[in-house]
């Protein structure tokens, strides 16, 4: 199974600046191995984020995003003690849930 | 490094890409660019996984590692990192933080040190190495470094340490000191700490474990002194060999009092 | 490092050596050999002689063979070994070993077999910038580089090069080489041949590598690089 | 509660049932493949239904001058536009140009800093797509060089 994520969300004002690592591979489908045999492509397609259970972001990705993915972004009205959660699927259909309180 | 495509794209690139822009602004928009990963560092990832792997119970003994005597007794794990490499009674040995941790999944854990020091780096039990050197070194984040050089066994390997880091040998004569020698140096535009000293707070031995942009790994200083033996054309160091140890005394005890800024993020 | 004991050493450190001397390249062995050191070091330090013993022995029992690469690239020659012992002393070798050294380093030069010195700068730029070859991830069929941009400035257009060495942008016009050719330019021209066989012919302790000597670069790759610094039209002189 | 994502993924559903009887466009996936496929800029747009962009000083990309390496190089793109429905995030020299796409609901900021590979220097290029398919942008050149001793 995959690594958990580490989710940061900490809140300014009105706001929360939620900051995300992942741990994953992202095979881009370029790269060749030591045999010289190509490594397939091997992503997360897929990233959702939910506010108290409210989907408040969703993305879409390609390969070549870098490995061990980062996403910062900011979501309005959040508050101390709200339950930050982010999904995402890759192209193996392989999915990691993982919740954060936000600060 | 460069076995990937993207790899030899860049290869590519610095070979013939016509640069106009002036040497000094390079510089600075290296060092912003450095700057701008700073905040979210991939290594947070494998210092969680670490911290998770030291409570779970694991290897033939089914044994957390929690009872691990990183120096300042059992399961202290805070300040350790930062007075490592040390000798160790049990052990009669000096060793560095990743050999000390090989030796309790050892005892602790019943795992075959022997074999895992075998293990190429990011495979296996390797894994489980970095991870919780990450971890450690992360809990000393901000402390000093402070090694003991108290025992006579920690001095003798201070000075075999410093005669490894002048040894120029292998077909480009290169020792340690060719590149970590002087002051304001640069390798390419990677600049150089001169490691003969204190290269200062948050450089050279007091920032790995770090997060390696270039392949998205996670070395420890094994790794590190590994693969600068690499680049010296030197032969393979094994994992956790005296020499590695010796090394690393050296350029901790050059260190002294240098706040440790590990786990880093680096080129 | 194989420097010979002093006579000036303690007993105490004598003894340690012999128990060096005695043990065999193993991993008991430099246990044995520390804890040795240990019972010198409780008053004090083992010497210097005998530390330079016990290093050769944690190096010994430290690396292997990986690859292409084979352990005995350490057995290195006098001149690495008596740079290394000053290096770790921190004075510079004496005058008189120092010519002595770099006479011995002369005589190694292979000067061009035909005659001709300056190759290609085309191909003497790209082997400047190749920092390949030789490490044991490198394959026994990877073309070596010369890693001249790891150290030293060339063209002026690459911006990533080193500062190890002194810049060597314009070597062939500050030098006033305008034709390579032209007898006045001879003495400049082998100089500048040998200097990239064998740095160590001129400066026994260069942190240079010897290209020629050490077999990193072939005749032609050197006569390439020679035409990259003093070829008028290399970008090298623009 | 209906998201949209779950609307996309019930339109999904009917669409790989219509897709067997050959009726039924590609378009309507969540995950626009063919976008993520396209080589050039204007060809990602294309595939997303969106129009010929326009630069826009509304909107901002940031990203370094000059990426040590192009294994990781951080890219942020904001917009302070009204209405705006889709950010992208691509790189024009890459095989494929774009890296990212991002739905702006009214709970986030139209603001997103990721990391791309880049495999050559290059422009890079924010877009903000609008819900009537207008597409602004700007763009910055990252220039991507080794930074190490290229062994």
């Amino acid at each position: 199974m995959a690594d958990p994520m580490r989710i940061r969300a900490q809140v300014s004002g009105d706001k929360a600046t939620v900051r995300v690592l992942m741990s994953h591979e992202m095979e881009s489908g370029q790269r060749k191995d030591a045999a010289g045999n190509t490594v397939p492509a091997w992503f997360i397609q897929e990233v959702t984020a939910s506010l108290n259970g409210k989907v408040v972001l969703s993305a879409d990705w390609g390969p070549a995003v870098s490995k061990n993915p980062f996403l910062q972004f900011t979501v309005k009205g959040a508050k101390a003690g709200d339950k930050l959660a982010v999904t995402w699927k890759d192209t193996k259909g392989e999915t990691r849930t993982d919740e954060a309180t936000v600060s | 490094m460069l076995r990937s495509i993207v790899g030899a794209a860049l290869l590519l690139l610095a070979c013939t890409a016509p640069a106009v822009w002036a040497q000094k602004t390079a510089v600075q928009s290296i060092e912003e660019y450095r700057a701008m990963l700073q905040d979210g560092n991939p290594a947070d990832l494998f210092e969680a996984k670490g911290e998770d792997l030291w409570k779970q119970q694991r290897g033939p003994k089914a044994a957390t590692l929690e009872r691990c005597d990183l120096g300042k007794g059992a399961g202290v794990v805070k300040g350790a990192f930062t007075e490592l490499p040390r000798f160790f009674a049990d052990t009669q040995r000096v060793q560095d933080l990743e050999s000390r941790l090989l030796s309790c999944m050892e005892t602790l854990q019943g795992f075959n040190a022997a074999e895992i020091a075998k293990t190429p780096f990011d495979k296996g039990e390797q894994k489980t190495l970095t991870a919780l050197a990450t971890w450690i070194a992360a809990e000393s984040k901000g402390m000093k470094f402070n090694l003991s050089q108290a025992h006579p066994e920690e001095r003798t390997f201070y000075e075999v340490g410093k005669r490894l880091f002048f040894q120029r040998a292998g077909p480009h004569d290169f020792a340690c000191a060719t590149c970590h020698g002087q002051d304001e140096k640069r390798i390419r535009l990677q600049d150089l700490p001169n490691l003969t000293k204190n290269p200062g707070d948050g450089v050279g031995f007091a920032a790995w474990p770090a997060y390696r942009v270039s392949n998205g790994q996670m070395w420890g200083m094994q790794q590190r002194l590994n693969d600068c033996y690499r680049q010296q054309r030197f032969p393979y160091p094994g994992f956790g060999s005296d020499a590695t140890i010796a090394l690393s005394v050296y350029l901790g005890v050059n260190s002294q009092g240098s706040v440790s800024v590990a786990p880093a993020i680096k080129r | 490092m194989k420097t010979p004991p002093t006579p000036r050493r303690s007993r105490l450190a004598a003894r340690a050596i012999s128990a060096i001397r005695a043990a065999v390249a193993s991993r008991a062995a430099v246990v044995a050999a520390v804890a040795a050191f240990t019972m010198v070091g409780c008053a004090s330090l083992p010497g210097s002689a005998a530390l330079d013993q016990l290093t050769d022995r944690i190096v010994k029992a430290s690396f292997r063979d990986e690859g292409i690469v084979k352990s005995r690239v350490l057995d290195t020659d006098e001149t690495n070994r008596l740079c290394s012992a000053a290096d770790v002393a921190g004075k510079p070798l004496d005058e008189a070993t120092a010519r002595r050294l770099e006479e011995l380093n002369l005589k190694t030069i292979q000067w061009p077999s035909d005659g001709k010195y300056l190759g290609d700068w085309k191909e003497g730029e790209k082997i400047a910038q190749n920092g390949r070859g030789l490490t044991w991830s490198d394959d026994a069929k990877t073309v070596n580089g010369g890693n001249c941009y790891n150290c030293h400035q060339l063209d002026k257009k690459e911006i990533s090069f080193g500062t190890i060495g002194p810049s060597l942008y314009n070597y062939g016009k500050i030098r006033g080489v305008t034709d390579p050719a032209n007898p006045d330019a001879k003495l400049m021209v082998e100089y500048t041949w040998g200097r990239i066989w064998n740095s160590k012919a001129y400066n026994a302790c260069s942190n240079m590598p010897r290209a020629g000597h050490m077999g990193i670069l072939n005749e032609q790759q050197v006569r390439d690089l020679v035409a990259l610094l003093l070829d008028p039209q290399s970008p090298v002189n623009q | 509660m209906q998201t949209r994502r779950d609307l996309l993924k019930r339109s999904a559903i009917v669409a790989g049932l219509l897709a067997g009887t050959g009726l039924f466009p590609q378009y309507a996936l969540a995950y626009n493949k063919g976008a993520f496929e396209a080589k050039s800029v204007a060809d990602v747009l294309k595939a997303l239904g969106a129009g010929a962009p326009t630069e826009s000083k509304e909107v901002t990309i940031s990203g370094p001058d000059i990426a040590e390496n192009g294994a990781v190089v951080p890219l942020t793109a904001s917009t302070t536009i009204a209405g705006v429905k889709q950010m992208l995030i691509l790189v024009e020299k890459n095989p494929a140009a774009l890296v990212a796409r991002y739905d702006v609901t009214d709970s986030v900021e139209a603001n997103f800093a990721t990391r791309s590979k880049m495999g050559q220097s290059s422009d890079v290029y924010a877009v903000a797509i609008t819900a009537d398919g207008k597409a602004f942008f700007a763009k910055k050149e990252v220039k991507v060089t080794l930074g190490g001793c290229g062994g």
